[in-house]
């Protein structure tokens, strides 16, 4: 057992504050690096303050583990009066996450960025991607469900545009963009509405407040609505099948390090917003929220886990298949989660966390591969195993996860999984994810297959390795999916503490 | 003595809403585009006048009505200006007056063209 | 006298009246296949829905709407067609059924839960007996700001205020990323060439510019007392630098309000608003405490009389504290808009052309 | 009746986001999809606002306790109905969906900012604004072989 009671990783001046330094510092970042006068320099910025909010987030680690759930008041005005941040210890595993994907995604950037995008616009992508971490911690960190809207919309402006600057490479990243920013206002407007008749119901926009009036007043067309229309307004921004048109086109076409980036965070914050509905707003015993999960929520990611995985099997696009693997986890996920069970939730977080580690490997492996020759398709990536032994064999590691082989992260999550679903007497569950896993194993070992295996077309230009500093990020997380998979009591640790402050109600 | 004003500025609002009808009327009916920008004048200059005018009445006289006085004289500045505007920038493009001295057109003709385009 | 008085009166009428406008100006967009009639459509469903949040009590947001519906919005839609087309095509029938299947489901729910909801004007509801009604309860004592509007946006839920000025800077980033910043090779013509047409324009813009930068800073500074705001100012203050490039050309705007500048500034507001909350904090308060903005020795020296008598001395936080954040709202947003409008003018078809070439 | 007419602000509001969402959907220029958003976002705050009337209500500016203005805004409503539900005499409308819905349309300026910018840039990559013109030259483009097959 770790003892995070023990840290104190920052001074207690900075720690009272560090909900909000969470937040405020990549803005304050932002901004900064916006006005940076060279590329370098922004990206330096974009290091600082993502490094910044790690370590904010580290520091809240320590607190939540001493104290429980840390509350910090805006402006000084008690909810519901004022906006209120709650960090529990779900929520101090969110921040992590994101802060850390946040730290590795702009480590990458420093080499990766030239290759893709052009020099005018590296200073505004970094504060773009800045603005895009700091709203999805915010996200994650506050109590207060209007709040909550406008961080979804902080991190999903800049992405738009940040998105389709990736038509540097390929145009389709313009109509990606804009596909994406339809969806997701519709999405974010949903959430808006549902959060409205709550509003309506309740009076409140605090969520701790609104889940205790909605305790005790029971049932109604208006709370059914809201329901409806948050899981729908966010199941858009998670990627919930069938809600996921917009992410493979946005994921394929973006620039490497917000695909990294993105595919590591952006959906997870949603779920995990809609995770604190679901579990914490909305009244334990409502036959509604129930039934939506048993016959709506659960079946929904069930299908996804299949269909989606069946389509990463038939894809060319290597990085599309990485989408489409990313919805289909996105079910795995949801599977866990719909459990409704504490070991049901944390196995989902631990899903959640250990997905988005070898996601984030893989993506960041490919762009390693593709810097040099710009690869679109899985039949160009033949044989760059021999010209690029060290991306290659980092994305194996993340494939290997994926696929769930023994002794990888991967594999314990799974384990997890299906651990939490047998002592919840789902079966079906363990059907479900025996069978995507084969399909995993399928679409994994095309892509295995052709970058190790085939030999390179004559007369193909030649890959190079990737340089170190795309290499040193990449391979600590390979690594990190290595080690946590042999000694995993670290994610495990914050796993459980998660799920029981998700599902218990335990502080 | 105030409710008398207010039932004159009440009579003014009236008449000003009437204007601003009649030129929103004439603005579908009148057949090119200067005659619309003349009909839809009325409305900036003649409907808004009298409709501040009878709010001025109604409010008494209090800080208010150095406010309306200010907004009729930014709408006196501003309307000419956009209607001025507005035809030079048809007179641009190449619109030309369909009644008047310059062209006349007769209406057997002019039925052809189907109603709400100026085209010429 | 009814014991409670019913919303069946004047004021219902009105709603009721604006709402079926606003339904049938929408029901036109729909049918509408001019992009331009749209444009035109969507900035009369804004200034509609302003008076008729006039007629709903809500002053500040009818006001916002007003500037951002009908200005700002419609000035970037129209930028927008001029670069790409007039006309939306026409589809097939069949390929509307899917959609309408989806409105009609969400309209279904949306009707469902309207059935539950309270009537309008219903001053028990929750929402009108619970927060709403506390802030105007503790508003005059916490803040001592007469527009509980300004109260609650500045000060109770400021940090959403400062989330709203940060997506208004994203926003900036965002356009500027698609766009460019600056002027490209080929401009519209210098205003020379558009001849002697325009001298009436030019005699009314010179005298319109600085009356509106001034009203820009009225409503900024009117805020506390009445509708108004950073928000409403920022963006009228961009109104009158895009009147000049209307009028003038963009080479003559750029050259006194360059791209670079407007970027700055705009950064600079959202730095203002967040450097408030530090010092806050740095003085022992949480972020964006006003109450804190000052330390107690230095609170002591500032005479009563600056800002409403003695009485007010302990709101001197909280007063100084909107203004600034106000300030900051009001740079981020006038900037912010002015960079959105940069991007859309500075590109011309030709450019478009080339880079579609390139 | 009396229901139908106190509720007709949510009815028309459900309307209105039927229409928006509707244009978004079914219309295949983007220019106009981004309108439609628009008016969908709009009908949101409408939404909102229309929660926080009070009837007899004055907007939630503060008047003066005692004032010339409070007494006339009094004189027009019950006693029972002023001492049950106002502040210092005087019936306000609800502050915070105002706040709310001046926070959300500038989310929506903003988004419909960058959704043009976009759109144009759709416009200079592609040479259309039509989703079915830009399906069809993305699917030609992703049987193309890059540059290393």
């Amino acid at each position: 057992m770790i003892s995070f009671e023990a840290l104190h990783a920052a001074p207690p001046a900075l720690t009272a504050h560090a909900p909000m330094l969470l937040v405020v510092g990549p803005l304050i970042a932002a901004c900064a690096a916006a006005f940076a006068p060279t590329s370098r320099t922004s990206w330096m910025i974009s290091v600082t303050g993502s490094i910044f909010a790690a370590w904010m987030a580290l520091a809240l680690l320590g607190e939540v583990a001493r104290h429980g759930a840390v509350d910090y008041f805006m402006g000084g005005f008690a909810p519901p009066l004022g906006i209120a941040f709650h960090i529990d210890a779900a929520g101090v595993l969110m921040a992590l996450l994101i802060s850390s994907a946040g730290v590795m995604a702009s480590l990458y950037s420093g080499h990766a960025l030239p290759a893709e995008v052009r020099a005018e616009k590296h200073t505004l992508t970094q504060a773009g991607f800045l603005l895009c971490q700091a709203g999805l911690l915010g996200m994650v960190s506050t109590g207060d469900a209007f709040n909550a809207f406008v961080f979804l919309e902080v991190s999903s402006i800049g992405t738009y545009a940040l998105i389709a600057i990736g038509e540097k490479r390929d145009r389709r990243a313009l109509p990606a963009a804009f596909n994406y920013l339809i969806m997701g206002t519709i999405g974010a407007t949903f959430y808006v509405v549902g959060v409205g008749f709550l509003f309506a119901a309740t009076g409140t926009l605090n969520m701790a407040d609104m889940g205790a009036r909605l305790a005790t007043l029971g049932d109604s067309s208006v709370v059914q609505a809201g329901f409806a229309f948050i899981v729908v307004g966010l199941g858009i921004k998670a990627a919930m099948f069938p809600l996921h048109g917009w992410l493979p086109g946005a994921y394929s076409y973006a620039p490497s390090l917000i695909a990294i980036f993105l595919a590591a965070t952006a959906t997870k914050a949603s779920i995990y917003l809609m995770a604190r509905f679901v579990f914490d707003v909305f009244p334990d015993g409502a036959a509604f929220g129930q039934g939506f999960i048993a016959w709506v929520l659960a079946p929904l990611a069930g299908t996804a886990a299949i269909v989606c995985s069946i389509q990463a099997v038939f894809e060319k696009e290597i990085r599309r298949m990485l989408a489409f693997s990313s919805v289909a986890q996105v079910g795995f996920i949801l599977l866990g989660l719909s459990l409704a069970t504490v070991a049901g939730a944390s196995a989902g977080l631990f899903y959640l966390a250990a997905h988005a580690l070898m996601k984030m490997t893989l993506f960041m492996a490919l762009g390693g591969l593709a810097i040099s020759i710009g690869a679109r398709r899985l039949d160009e990536l033949a044989g760059v195993a021999r010209d690029a032994p060290w991306s290659a064999a980092a994305f194996a590691i993340g494939a290997a996860s994926l696929a769930g082989v023994p002794l990888t992260l991967g594999f314990l999550a799974k384990w997890r999984l299906v651990a939490a679903a047998l002592e919840a007497g789902q079966i079906w569950i363990v059907a479900v994810l025996a069978i995507a896993s084969l399909l995993t194993l399928l679409y994994i070992g095309r892509m295995i297959e052709a970058i190790f295996f085939r030999p390179a077309p004559a007369g193909a230009p030649r890959a190079r390795e990737a340089p170190v500093g795309v290499l040193a990020p990449l391979w600590i997380l390979a690594g990190l999916s290595l080690w946590f998979g042999i000694d995993a009591s670290l994610p495990e640790q914050l796993a459980n503490a998660a799920g029981q402050a998700l599902i218990g109600g335990a502080p | 003595m105030a409710d008398v004003l207010a039932w004159i500025g009440g009579g003014f609002v009236v008449v000003g809403v009437a204007l601003s009808v009649l030129g929103a009327v004439g603005v579908l009916r009148f057949p090119d585009v200067y005659t619309r920008i003349h009909a839809a004048s009325i409305t900036d200059t003649g409907g808004a006048s009298l409709v501040l005018l009878g709010l001025c009445l109604i409010s008494g006289f209090s800080l208010i009505t150095l406010k309306l006085a200010l907004i009729w004289a930014f709408v006196m500045l501003t309307a000419p200006v956009a209607a001025n505007a507005l035809a030079n920038a048809a007179f641009g493009s190449g619109h030309k007056p369909r009644i008047g001295a310059f062209q006349i057109v007769r209406t057997d003709e002019r039925r052809k063209t189907p109603r709400g385009t100026d085209a010429t | 006298m009814i014991a409670e008085p019913t919303f069946f009166d004047v004021n219902l009428a009105i709603d009721i009246v604006l709402l079926v406008m606003l339904l049938v100006v929408a029901g036109a967009i729909v049918r509408t296949r001019s992009l331009l009639t749209a444009i035109i459509l969507f900035g009369i469903y804004s200034l509609v829905s302003a008076v008729w949040l006039v007629v709903m009590d809500a002053p500040d947001v009818a006001f916002t709407e007003a500037v951002v519906g009908a200005g700002i919005s419609t000035i970037v839609l129209l930028g927008a067609i001029l670069l790409t087309r007039g006309e939306a095509e026409r589809g097939d029938w069949r390929r509307l059924i899917a959609p309408a299947l989806v409105c009609v489901t969400v309209g279904g729910v949306l009707i469902y839960a309207a059935t539950g909801l309270p009537a309008l004007g219903d001053a028990s509801s929750p929402v009108n007996a619970y927060v709403g009604r506390a802030y105007l309860e503790a508003a005059p004592n916490d803040i001592g700001v007469p527009n509980t509007v300004t109260a609650v946006l500045a000060s109770y839920r400021g940090f959403d205020t400062f989330g709203e000025v940060v997506v208004i800077f994203a926003a900036g980033v965002g356009v500027a990323l698609m766009l460019g910043f600056g002027p490209r090779a080929s401009l519209a013509p210098p205003p020379q060439v558009m001849g002697d047409h325009h001298v009436v324009l030019r005699v009314a813009a010179k005298l319109l510019i600085p009356l509106i930068a001034l009203y820009a800073l009225y409503v900024q500074f009117h805020g506390d007392l009445g509708a108004g705001g950073g928000f409403q100012a920022g963006v009228i203050m961009a109104a009158a630098v895009i009147l000049h490039a209307l009028v003038f050309g963009l080479r003559e705007t750029m050259a006194a309000v360059t791209p670079k500048v407007a970027r700055s500034v705009a950064s600079l507001g959202v730095l203002l608003y967040a450097g408030v909350g530090v010092v806050c904090m740095m003085n022992g308060g949480l972020f964006l405490d006003y109450d804190y903005l000052f330390p107690p020795h230095i609170e002591k020296e500032i005479p009563g009389w600056l800002l409403g008598g003695p009485e007010s001395a302990h709101h001197w936080g909280q007063h100084f504290g909107i203004m600034l954040i106000e300030l900051g709202v009001l740079l981020t947003v006038a900037a912010t808009m002015v960079t959105i409008f940069y991007g859309f003018a500075g590109r011309s078809v030709d450019d478009a052309q080339r880079e579609a070439k390139r | 009746m009396t229901f139908f007419l106190s509720h007709f602000n949510y009815f028309a509001v459900a309307v209105l986001m039927m229409a928006g969402l509707f244009i978004v959907f079914s219309s295949g220029n983007l220019i106009k999809r981004t309108i439609g958003l628009a008016i969908f976002q709009t009908a949101t705050g409408l939404f909102y606002i229309s929660l926080g009337k009070v009837t007899g209500g004055t907007a939630p500016i503060v008047v003066e306790p005692g004032s010339a203005e409070a007494r006339e805004l009094a004189s027009r409503l019950d006693p029972a109905y002023l001492a049950q539900h106002g502040v210092d005499g005087v019936v306000y409308s609800n502050p915070l969906p105002s706040v709310l819905i001046l926070t959300a349309i500038v989310v929506g300026v903003a988004t419909l900012a960058v959704g043009l910018a976009i759109a144009v840039r759709i416009r200079e990559a592609y040479g259309s604004v039509e989703a079915d013109e830009i399906e069809v030259l993305s699917r030609v483009e992703s049987t193309q072989p890059g540059p290393r097959a």
